[in-house]
């Protein structure tokens, strides 16, 4: 799978974002490392707060600017884009890196046609481009992601679309550039259930037209499944099971991620659940000194609460921080 | 701020006693000539119809744009202005104007004694509705064109005050084919027979006036434009007079002259009679009615103090309504010398302790000021007075119709004692509003107007005079200190009695 | 703290130093406002830190006065606004359709109306005296406070709890009282401190065009017209009047403001 | 939206009749007989008379009003009883004067707000210093500011005329140079008051998604403020220009008093201070219109900006 010649498209190293300084600092994302190879696509799964968006906006060089970058690499294709300033990212973002969010309907400037905000991240990266051709292209891409007579739907502006309409146009703006690598977060989350199918099939589809890898953030196991690879689950800021789709939906070995595994509603079998995870993610400002998830782990022993456990690897690059892992045989 | 004007200056026919200094007219052999001469005006401007200003600060523009029929020097001696001579026949009942010759309007027609005729008759006519008309129409009976430079002007009685008004509102000769033309537009299109004419007036802000190059005097004028430019106030008017923006700013106190002093390129000179400044009341209405009250109002007064503050203690206090030197003036002492004690018995007498009276204060500097003052010293001897604000404009009509009962007031100085007298003390004077009726007054008024010679009129106005003071229907002030600054490479202003500058004549070197 | 609470500290402390500065007035100065002297238009000196007017009377002095006057005001304007503002703000807030829509026409017809402009008109009409004064400010900000209370009104009538209070047949004044007057008392309290700046702020601002207390008075707003004249002589006539106005009514803004 | 903009014309008009006759029953009551004014302070009473029965001032009220926006309809608002001028002719040097002191005060003011509200460089130094001159801005009454102004580069430094105004054939740059000290004074005011509308909105616009969303494109930062968050954030700044402007206008009075600028301002006060019915009465309606078309042309331009706004 690792050609260890070319390094992968991204490599996310211990990855630290900050808020506040001194005794007010706390951590969104704490020591988070990523691997996403090229064509291949790697699903996020956390609750609300656990830091995925957090990360995914490191990675695009838009932390807010309270925050920071406190520590860490994030290698694009082995160039270090963590600390670029704003500037420098201009190049990549858009370009290299495209990202599509949650909510569809607050993701379009309401002033603009769609067409002009497709033809801004186009020119973004191409100022020669003719004013027509720009057009052509916008029309194009808004035909790539399946949106019927395109020609006339350039001009529509935002509020006269469907969400899933506008999600299809975001993704079009952010097919816009031929990124070589998309960062999905939560895209299907606001949308019917009908339409979040529809949109997973594009992506998909597009994905395999284009070969472009794609970082999928999610906190539906579910959808993770439909389109993952790899698989991270994050609690708190950091990631705490790691590894092939497989390995985490057939082998899970952390707590956190049976209790996500159980909390899923499955149609298909009616197996014995887990009981939900009570209790909600502690916030950054507000960590336990231990194992982040020792409040709520229902296997938690003294151990738990008075150290933060590291990665340990299940099986090739199958990895979990737990003290108590595997726990399935705890389970039963 | 507008102020009506009420200075009026009535003239007489015997100025003969009075010599002021001359002003600096005579004081340059050959003008320069050319030039832009740049003023600061404080007040705001109406009307360029004679027929209409009552703005005092109108005046000086009147003076530029038209003439008079005959003019005042500064020492009150009448001159020939458009009529080069005159006789008064008939006991002064008639008066013959031999105009000058070759004279015409702006827009070319001629000026002569249709003209004439037709000035003023216009004034008379109620339809026009000049203010005039109050003035002119119980004196003048007819106006006769003799030939076409010679008018006579027939009167219903003898009135000493005729030349005086024809040096004055009434003697500006308005152009009949302009009045024609434009009808009430007229005051926005003077045509004067004067050596400038208006080029450009922007309401609030500027007036142009341009060299009349067809002027009939002699060398007049030097100028080749005079522009009014409108400045809120003197601060501003000295700060442009200092970089040069103006080359003249007046109507300036004491303290004023403080701003600039030690300048070089500025000088200043006095205007020669200041205004008479004093208080005024309703005397046959309560409270005033009670001579205890206005004896009272009289000795609680400090008037030293006043001069002091107001005046830095150059202006002259005044002991009755005419200033020293001139040939009707009285050395008579003043009868109530500041005496708070005294005032305040005479309250206790009249049973007024601790009464309240309403002070009318026109919004101008120099009456806030006043009121203030009069305020606080009438205050130290019990009496509580409540200053009532009225804007300037409209403060001298509601006097007028006796709509204000206690109100300070300035009169400016006339060359003849009926100026002043028969106007405000006889029962019968137009500007009486005071409710004075004084029999023996108006006797000797009458007596007076009637006699030639100052000799035989001094006695009956020394009497009068100290028969007004006496009964206060005003109380006499001080006689003002008026300043004007300008730049030294000015000449040729005229500063007048009348406190109108006359800038016909200014010429400004290089 | 929050930007909040530091800007009502600082319009708390401004409100009491013009406050303390108009109490002890006697105490602070050893002159009569009033009185006139012979030093005329005097530059600042220790004897009179702002110098002396144009009747020599003490400028720190009047400043000190003013405060007085400003205080009643203010205050005094600001009790009109809401007696008159807040029950036609209520009357319309609560009530529907023609009523509601009546009273919006007459509130909208009046902010149509320039405040200022009308205070001109109406105070060059009745005459320049403390209580035309209060009467005339309050006359020209009503509207506002009436639109602000029935916008507060409405919005705490959406939220469902008032509709049940209605449905189980409270009495309308009951509702008022119990349910609707505690949530938006602070919103109109805001609002008044405010009110009390405006007031302040335009009554100097007729001061300065001649339509303000009469003199005497040590109207501020009179004070810096009156020492307009006289700005190369002594500044501070005008000056230190018009920094009063300034801080007086920056003091009712901070309090004011509750919004960012 | 022809359509809109004659519908609400249709709302303007009976407001502006109803607020001037309004002010024109007030005005006769109070004020008594015009004719009085008109002829000065010696007129005799038959003379009074026959002004009354010539002008019409004797009969009712309504009538007069009539008869008087009747003309004024046609462009005759009558003659000042103080300088016997059309008020028409007296008004309509004064527009433009107003209209260009508010032109550029205007410029500056929004230019200026929406320039340093909307930089995205050094945000918290700016934020924290702009609240701060926005709140002095507000609390510092215009004459106050107007006279440091003078006293400071007119008195003291002699850079700038102190007062006044020039028209343009003095040459632009006279022209100019009177303006900066009336227009830095107007600006000053307005410029708080946005920037106090504009940054709190201008911060709740920026944390929308749209906002992400642009900035996910790689385009620059300032293309970020002023293309994305900008037009969005001055939408309630339009509505308050327009809504408020008739609040803007006392600080036009007091600025072209200080400055002795011959606006409708300066021209409004000094009727009112003659009780010069005939300009008073216009002015009230030139400014009652204005305001009206102010809150119009807001819509309007709301209209423009807003795609989600139809009229």
């Amino acid at each position: 799978m690792t050609d260890p010649k070319t390094p992968p498209l991204l490599q996310v190293e211990d990855l630290r974002v900050s808020f506040g300084a001194g005794a007010h600092e706390t951590r969104a994302v704490d020591g988070i490392g990523l691997t996403v190879e090229r064509g291949r696509t790697h699903g996020i799964v956390g609750e609300s707060g656990s830091g995925k968006s957090m990360l995914s906006l490191a990675i695009m060089g838009l932390v807010p600017d309270s925050g920071r970058i406190a520590s860490g690499r994030i290698r694009l294709g082995g160039r270090d884009l963590a600390g670029l300033p704003y500037r420098e990212m201009q190049a990549i973002r858009g370009k290299r890196i495209a990202m599509i969010f949650q909510e569809p309907m607050t993701s379009l400037n309401p002033l603009y046609t769609i067409g002009r905000q497709l033809s801004e991240a186009i020119r973004a990266h191409d100022r020669r481009a003719s004013a027509r051709e720009i057009r052509n292209r916008a029309i194009e891409l808004l035909r790539r992601v399946r949106i019927p007579s395109p020609e006339r739907r350039v001009d529509d502006y935002p509020h006269q679309m469907s969400g899933g309409m506008r999600q299809r146009v975001m993704i079009a703006m952010a097919l816009s550039c031929g990124p070589e690598l998309l960062i999905a977060d939560e895209p299907t989350t606001a949308l019917d259930v009908t339409v979040q199918v529809q949109i997973l099939d594009l992506l998909r589809e597009l994905q395999d037209e284009t070969g472009m890898a794609m970082i999928f953030i999610t906190h539906d196991l579910g959808v993770v499944a439909a389109v993952a690879d790899e698989v991270s689950v994050m609690y708190a800021g950091r990631v705490v099971e790691t590894g092939t789709a497989r390995n985490i939906f057939e082998d899970a070995q952390h707590p956190y991620t049976l209790g996500l595994l159980g909390s899923r509603p499955r149609l298909d079998r009616n197996l014995h659940r887990l009981p939900t995870i009570e209790g909600a993610v502690p916030p950054p400002f507000d960590l336990p000194p231990g194992c982040r998830f020792e409040p709520r782990c229902a296997f938690a022993t003294p151990d738990c609460a008075a150290a933060c456990p590291g990665l340990r690897p299940f099986g090739g690059n199958h990895l979990a921080a737990c003290f108590r892992a595997p726990v399935k045989e705890i389970a039963r | 701020m507008d102020s009506v004007d009420r200075r009026d200056f009535l003239l007489g026919l015997g100025a003969g006693g009075l010599v002021l200094a001359a002003g600096p007219a005579a004081a340059q052999a050959t003008p320069a000539q050319g030039g832009t001469f740049s003023i600061g005006l404080q007040d705001s401007l109406d009307t360029l119809d004679p027929t209409f200003s009552i703005q005092f600060a109108e005046r000086r523009i009147l003076h530029l744009v038209y003439n008079t029929l005959v003019s005042i020097g500064t020492d009150f001696s009448v001159k020939p202005e458009l009529a080069a001579s005159w006789e008064i026949e008939n006991d002064g009942l008639r008066y013959v104007f031999h105009l000058q010759d070759g004279v015409s309007f702006h827009d070319g027609t001629p000026f002569d004694a249709e003209a004439v005729k037709f000035n003023i008759e216009h004034r008379l006519d109620e339809s026009v509705g000049s203010p005039q008309r109050s003035r002119l129409d119980p004196v003048i009976d007819s106006v006769e064109v003799i030939d076409p430079l010679t008018v006579a002007i027939n009167l219903k009685t003898a009135y000493p005050g005729l030349l005086g008004d024809f040096a004055d509102r009434a003697g500006f000769m308005i152009s009949p084919a302009a009045v024609a033309k434009f009808g009430e537009d007229f005051g926005s299109n003077p045509v004067g027979t004067g050596a400038f004419t208006l080029t450009e007036w922007v309401r609030g802000t500027s007036v142009t006036l341009d060299r009349n190059p067809d002027y009939w005097e002699d060398g007049a004028p030097y100028l080749d434009r005079i522009v009014f430019q409108t400045i809120p106030n003197t601060i501003i008017g000295l700060q442009r007079l200092r970089v040069g923006e103006l080359d003249y700013v007046d109507n300036l106190s004491p303290d004023d002259l403080r701003q600039i002093e030690g300048n070089d390129e500025i000088k200043t000179e006095a205007f020669p009679v200041g205004l008479w400044y004093s208080l005024q009341w309703q005397v046959d209405k309560a409270p005033f009615d009670d001579l205890k009250l206005r004896q009272a109002v009289a000795h609680a007064l400090d008037r030293d103090r006043i001069n002091q503050i107001m005046m830095n203690g150059q202006a002259n206090v005044a002991n009755s309504p005419t200033p020293p030197g001139l040939w009707w003036s009285t050395d008579a002492p003043y009868p109530y010398p500041y005496d708070p004690e005294k005032a305040r018995a005479l309250l206790a007498e009249a049973g007024l302790e601790g009464g309240a009276l309403t002070l009318t204060t026109p919004s101008t500097p120099i009456y806030r000021r006043l009121n203030q003052l009069v305020a606080e010293q009438l205050g130290e001897v019990g009496l509580s007075v409540t200053l009532e604000p009225v804007e300037s404009s409209q403060w001298y009509s509601r006097v007028v119709s006796k709509a204000v009962n206690f109100t300070p007031m300035s009169w400016s100085q006339r060359a003849d004692p009926d100026g002043l007298f028969y106007i405000l003390f006889s029962s019968k004077g137009h500007a009486n509003t005071t409710g004075y009726n004084n029999p023996e007054v108006d006797a000797l008024l009458d007596e007076a107007r009637n006699l030639l010679s100052p000799e035989e009129r001094k006695p009956l106005y020394t009497e009068a005079a100290e028969l007004i003071v006496h009964d206060l229907p005003y109380v006499p002030l001080f006689f003002s200190a008026s300043f004007a600054a300008m730049s030294q490479a000015v000449d040729g202003v005229i500063l007048t009695p009348d406190s109108i500058p006359r800038f016909r004549y200014v010429s400004k070197s290089a | 703290m929050t930007a909040v609470t530091l800007r009502r500290i600082t319009g708390l402390t401004l409100i009491a130093f013009v406050a303390l500065a108009g109490i002890f007035a006697p105490w602070l100065s050893a002159f009569d406002p009033n009185a006139s002297g012979y030093d005329i238009l005097y530059p600042a000196s220790a004897e009179h830190p702002f110098g002396t007017d144009d009747l020599g009377r003490d400028v720190f002095t009047r400043v000190l006065y003013g405060a007085r006057i400003s205080l009643v005001i203010g205050p005094a304007a600001a009790l009109i606004v809401a007696l008159i503002g807040i029950p036609i703000g209520l009357v319309a807030g609560y009530a529907h359709g023609r009523a509601d829509q009546m009273i919006v026409q007459v509130i909208d017809l009046f902010i149509a109306i320039p405040a200022f402009v009308l205070a001109l008109i109406v105070m060059a009409m009745i005459g320049a005296s403390l209580p035309n004064l209060v009467f005339v400010l309050g006359l020209v900000m009503w509207p506002e406070m009436a639109r602000l209370v029935r916008g507060q009104v409405k919005s705490v009538r959406e939220r469902l709890y008032i509709e049940a209070a209605d449905a189980i047949g409270c009495s309308r004044t009951r509702i008022l009282a119990r349910h609707i007057w505690p949530n938006i008392m602070h919103t109109i309290a805001a609002q008044l401190a405010i009110t009390v700046s405006t007031a302040i702020f335009t009554a100097a601002s007729l001061g300065f065009l001649g339509l303000g207390l009469p003199p005497p008075a040590a109207d501020w707003g009179g004070m810096v017209q009156s020492g307009f004249d006289y700005l190369s002589l002594n500044p501070w006539l005008s000056i230190a009047p018009g920094c009063a106005v300034a801080m007086t009514v920056m003091g009712f803004y901070l309090l004011g403001r509750t919004i960012d | 939206m022809l359509n809109f903009v004659l519908r609400r014309l249709m709302w303007v008009l009976p407001n502006i009749v109803l607020l001037t006759f309004l002010l024109f029953a007030v005005v006769t009551n109070w004020l008594g007989s015009p004719a009085s004014m008109m002829l000065g302070t010696d007129a005799s009473p038959e003379a009074v008379a026959e002004l009354n029965a010539r002008y019409g001032f004797d009969r009712p009220v309504v009538v007069q009003y009539l008869q008087w926006i009747g003309n004024a309809a046609t462009g005759d608002f009558g003659r000042s009883y103080a300088t016997r001028q059309p008020v028409a002719e007296m008004i309509g040097p004064a527009i433009p004067v107003t209209l260009e002191l508010t032109f550029w005060t205007m410029l500056l003011a929004i230019s200026a707000t929406l320039v340093i509200n909307s930089i995205p460089v050094g945000k918290h130094v700016v934020g924290a210093l702009t609240t701060g001159i926005s709140i002095v801005g507000v609390t510092v009454p215009n004459f106050l500011l107007g006279a440091t102004l003078i006293s400071i580069f007119s008195v003291s430094l002699g850079w700038l005329p102190t007062t006044g105004w020039r028209p343009w054939s003095d040459g632009i740059f006279t022209h100019l140079q009177h303006l900066i000290l009336p227009v830095l004074t107007l600006s000053a005011y307005y410029f708080s008051t946005f920037s106090m509308i504009y940054r709190a909105e201008y911060r709740q616009v920026e944390q929308q998604l749209f906002v992400r969303v642009a900035e996910a494109k790689g385009i620059s930062r300032r293309a970020v403020s002023f293309l994305h968050v900008l037009p969005n954030a001055i939408l309630p700044l339009v509505v308050y220009i327009g809504t408020s402007i008739g609040n803007l206008v006392g600080g036009a009075v007091v600025t072209e008093t200080v400055f002795s600028i011959p606006g409708l301002g300066r021209l409004f006060v000094s009727a009112i201070a003659r009780y010069d019915f005939p300009v008073m009465l216009t002015m009230g309606m030139i400014t009652l219109a204005g305001v009206m078309l102010m809150n119009l042309a807001a819509e309007l331009i709301l209209a423009l900006l807003n795609p989600q706004i139809r009229l």
